[in-house]
């Protein structure tokens, strides 16, 4: 398709008479998506965080004996969002425990008799059941203790929702600030070919066939400033991902190469788009203008 | 394309009558010289044929167009079949000769090895073919006009519009240059030109449409330039 | 200020030959007629001497200036005394028609009252005062050229250059506007007028001075527009 | 001076024309110097630190005894590079400890009879004199050993180079950057003007009378981005004295007004002198080039 070969060739010539613009642009765009991405991946990682907790939210009842251990079990098992119920012998927590605080363990040696109290290991489905199932735990009459993690759950779930809003505002803000400096590139551009454009479309030029050098060097700009954002952020990403797994490994970063993928294309894609549309405006309205008969 | 104008007034904001309640007909294949002294009207009739310029009363048909509502992509297709020397030229000054006349094909899809045959034959024609290589700037007046020519005929266009497509030349080359405007003409192309060139008007003797502030005041069918003198 | 040219020939690469050895000395306050075929150098006689174009070979002075190695600052100062019609107007679009001669004597600091003062006149000699609001694009091409040939005279220039002056005009204007250069080359300007104009050079009988290929090949005291019929 | 009210009038139509361009520069122009200031900021408040911690050094020398302390004194003080000498006695420093450790002091009556020495406290000019001075008195056969806080000072010195050679790279790139797009913007303003450059000079203009609007354009935008950084930073330094002021206290930072009034004065000239070397640079090569016969 030749027209498309001669659109392309001219939007490369645009880029490089206003070469210093096209670097500043680039430059704001990278910078402008690299936010973008990274609250992106905050968000990814918090909300899995959050499922994570929720996925592992666990009531701890402590009974008073272990008798009837087996009905007690069943009894619970019939509790609506229950998901699992599993019995803890006092030996099987002694095991836990020493496990948790390792080189201290000897110091649990002067204890004597494992004063450890036999427990059900309740797993519930959904975060928001915690509370209910814990509540009716409490009314039997063996249960003479609930322990479980709802403070920290519905912390967490709260935390997610402001990072949440929180990215969705640096994301408004972004791609509105990335549009805003692409337009105004676009529209440089386009009033330095201004002579240009209307001999074209005095000669008989569709308004399509004027536009398409500015959409292509607008969508050019958008996605390159993606890509950077994207080449910078998956380096930013690693090393983030490396430090944490040493230092903190408990949050268990995501990288599931899927999901990242998948979040780079949407990047490069939103990059395209803001390139495409902003562009549109800028040379649609100018096109316009010189189409207006005096 | 016949063109048909029926009572046309060109009003600029604030009051600037520029054209008023003119009647014309030129049917396809005619070749019509529009005189007048400056400021008269002629460039300005030529706007309302190209659609540059959009009439403030009246009617205006080209062929099947209705000139006063045309849809944007019609305009588009409906330029491509007419050629237009601007009196200004309005040569794009960071391109070749070459690429300025090539530029109308490209515009409208030609292939590229058509491009280069036909824009080398109008080249030869208007006797640029020497300079294809300079820029706008590096040509004297003379050799933009024939240029601007070249680019305006280089896709035989049904109608020509040349606004005084002689302004820059000497009496030599601009005889050149009506030779070709007739050879066009003869090919079957309607030519309208505007000018001020007595000389040739008086020579070559074709229609004569005569304008004074706005109105026609004379259309003679194998006329003068000048029948009072006035101008 | 006296223009003496000795030996001049200016080349533009590759190898184009606008003029070539050319002797010319114009006195102060002569009127000189500037004749060719298109392509044959006149415009660049005229750049030469407003130093937009350096001479390739040769020696160009006008008055104690010498023009091939002119100081920036000299420059502006010699360019203030010579006032340039460009053949292609070279007016600023954005402006108005007051604003585009006023620029002129703003650039070089007169005071704004003395500046309405003198635009005015000169608007009202090339009957432009009615048009003095409204932007070049909104000119007839006759307009256009009148305002590039007031801005060049406001100044009361010592040389006038002017390229083509009559081009975009209909006899009778072109005429008004002989006069005026008339007027100004008796009130001690030197006028050195490229033209096409074979009827006004006939009428008004001054120096002619005829390039044909780079090269002088004619200079009269009292010349026509064209000896031998060939242009 | 009509020329230059001319100049100020073409050079506010021209920041009129290209809008968006020259909110983006401002934008760029406030983040980088907002960025030089703060640097400053930082230097200025590192050296105070270095400078404070400098000045109060104190050499501590213990003795074996109390015996020949005035004699000790008065030798001591003749060594190049000490202010100042004091005597604290084992009861002065047992008061001391006690107010250095407040409610455990109690816990000190246990020790039963004081077992501090009598030591000097010697306090020298400057930092580098330090060493020195604490090998001299390990010499005498009369102290027994001495401690001084040389650790601390070099360290202190050695952050305070850091952030002084952190501080010049930042300022250099962000000169640097402001330059650019400074000269970037006017070039554009320039280029859309170039007809009427061209136009000027071939009508007798002085190259700096064409040049004047432009380059007024870049010193003010350069101005109003200093100007605009300088109000930032007054905002945020505040409120990080503010904060510092009841949360660490003993950190004492700048808020001599003169000093800060002397920063905001330079930043504000440095922006001036970026916009008018850039937008000089800009121009002036057009400039040069309209005027090149052909
Ligand atoms: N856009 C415009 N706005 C206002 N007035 C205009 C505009 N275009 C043309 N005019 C006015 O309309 C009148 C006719 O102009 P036009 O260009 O048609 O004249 P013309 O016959 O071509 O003259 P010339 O021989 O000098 O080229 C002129 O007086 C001109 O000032
Ligand atoms: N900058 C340039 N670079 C290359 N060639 C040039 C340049 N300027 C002029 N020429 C060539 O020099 C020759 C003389 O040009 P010039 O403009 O002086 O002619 P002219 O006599 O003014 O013609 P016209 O009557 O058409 O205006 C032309 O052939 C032109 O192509
Ligand atoms: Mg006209
Ligand atoms: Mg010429």
């Amino acid at each position: 398709m030749g027209t498309f070969r001669y659109a392309l060739r001219d939007a490369f010539r645009l880029l490089g008479r206003h070469w210093g613009l096209a670097l500043l642009t680039l430059v704001t765009a990278t910078a402008v998506f690299f936010l973008v991405g990274g609250s992106a991946l905050l968000v990814v990682n918090t909300s899995r965080l959050v499922a994570r907790v929720e996925g592992e939210l666990v009531i701890h009842a402590f009974l008073k004996s272990d008798k009837n251990m087996e009905a007690l079990r069943e009894k619970v098992r019939q509790y609506p969002g229950v998901a699992e119920v599993r019995e803890v012998t006092p030996a099987e927590a002694m095991d836990r425990l020493k496990k948790s605080i390792q080189n201290q363990a000897q110091a649990l040696e002067i204890l004597g008799e494992n004063p450890l109290p036999p427990s059900l290991e309740i797993r519930v489905e959904r975060a928001q059941d915690v509370p209910g199932v814990a509540r009716d735990l409490l009314t039997l009459s063996s249960v003479d203790d609930v322990v479980y993690p709802g403070a920290l759950a519905s912390r967490l779930a709260r935390v997610s929702r402001v990072v949440v809003e929180f990215s969705l505002v640096i994301l408004i803000i972004a791609v509105t600030a990335s549009a805003l400096v692409l337009f105004n590139t676009i529209r440089i551009a386009v009033y330095s070919k201004k002579e240009e454009i209307s001999v074209m479309l005095l000669v008989g030029a569709t308004p399509s066939f004027v536009a398409m050098p500015f959409v292509l060097q607008g969508m050019i700009l958008g996605v390159a400033g993606a890509a950077g954002a994207l080449g910078l952020l998956g380096g930013a990403y690693r090393a983030l991902v490396g430090g944490v797994e040493t230092s903190v490994p408990f949050l268990e970063m995501v990288k599931d190469p899927d999901l990242l993928a998948r979040l780079g294309l949407i990047l490069v894609g939103v990059g395209m788009t803001v390139g495409w549309v902003s562009s549109w405006l800028a040379v649609d309205r100018f096109i316009r203008r010189a189409l207006r008969p005096i | 394309m016949d063109i048909r104008l029926q009572g046309v007034s060109k009003i600029f904001p604030p009051d600037i009558r520029a054209l008023e309640d003119v009647y014309l007909s030129i049917p396809q294949g005619e070749f019509v010289y529009l005189v007048g002294t400056t400021g008269s009207g002629k460039t300005t009739l030529l706007r309302l044929i190209s659609r540059e310029a959009q009439i403030t009363r009246g009617q205006i048909y080209a062929g099947s167009y209705n000139l006063k509502k045309i849809p944007t992509l019609s305009l588009a297709i409906y330029r491509r079949d007419i050629g237009v020397v601007f009196q200004d030229f309005k040569l794009l000054p960071d391109l070749t000769v070459m690429e300025n006349v090539a530029f109308v094909l490209e515009v409208i899809g030609v292939p590229p090895r058509e491009i280069s045959e036909r824009v080398g034959e109008v080249l030869e024609r208007v006797g640029m073919w020497r300079r294809r290589f300079l820029r706008p700037p590096q040509l004297s007046g003379g050799e933009q006009q024939r240029v601007a020519i070249a680019r305006a005929v280089i896709n035989s266009p049904a109608v020509l519009l040349a606004d005084e497509p002689t302004g820059n030349l000497d009496t030599r080359t601009a005889e050149d240059i009506m030779q070709l405007l007739l050879s066009i003409n003869a090919s079957g192309s309607t030519v309208i030109m505007a000018t001020h060139n007595k000389y040739l008007v008086d020579a070559y003797r074709q229609r004569v449409v005569e304008l004074r502030a706005g109105r026609i005041v004379r259309d003679e069918k194998r006329g003068r330039y000048d029948v009072d003198g006035d101008f």
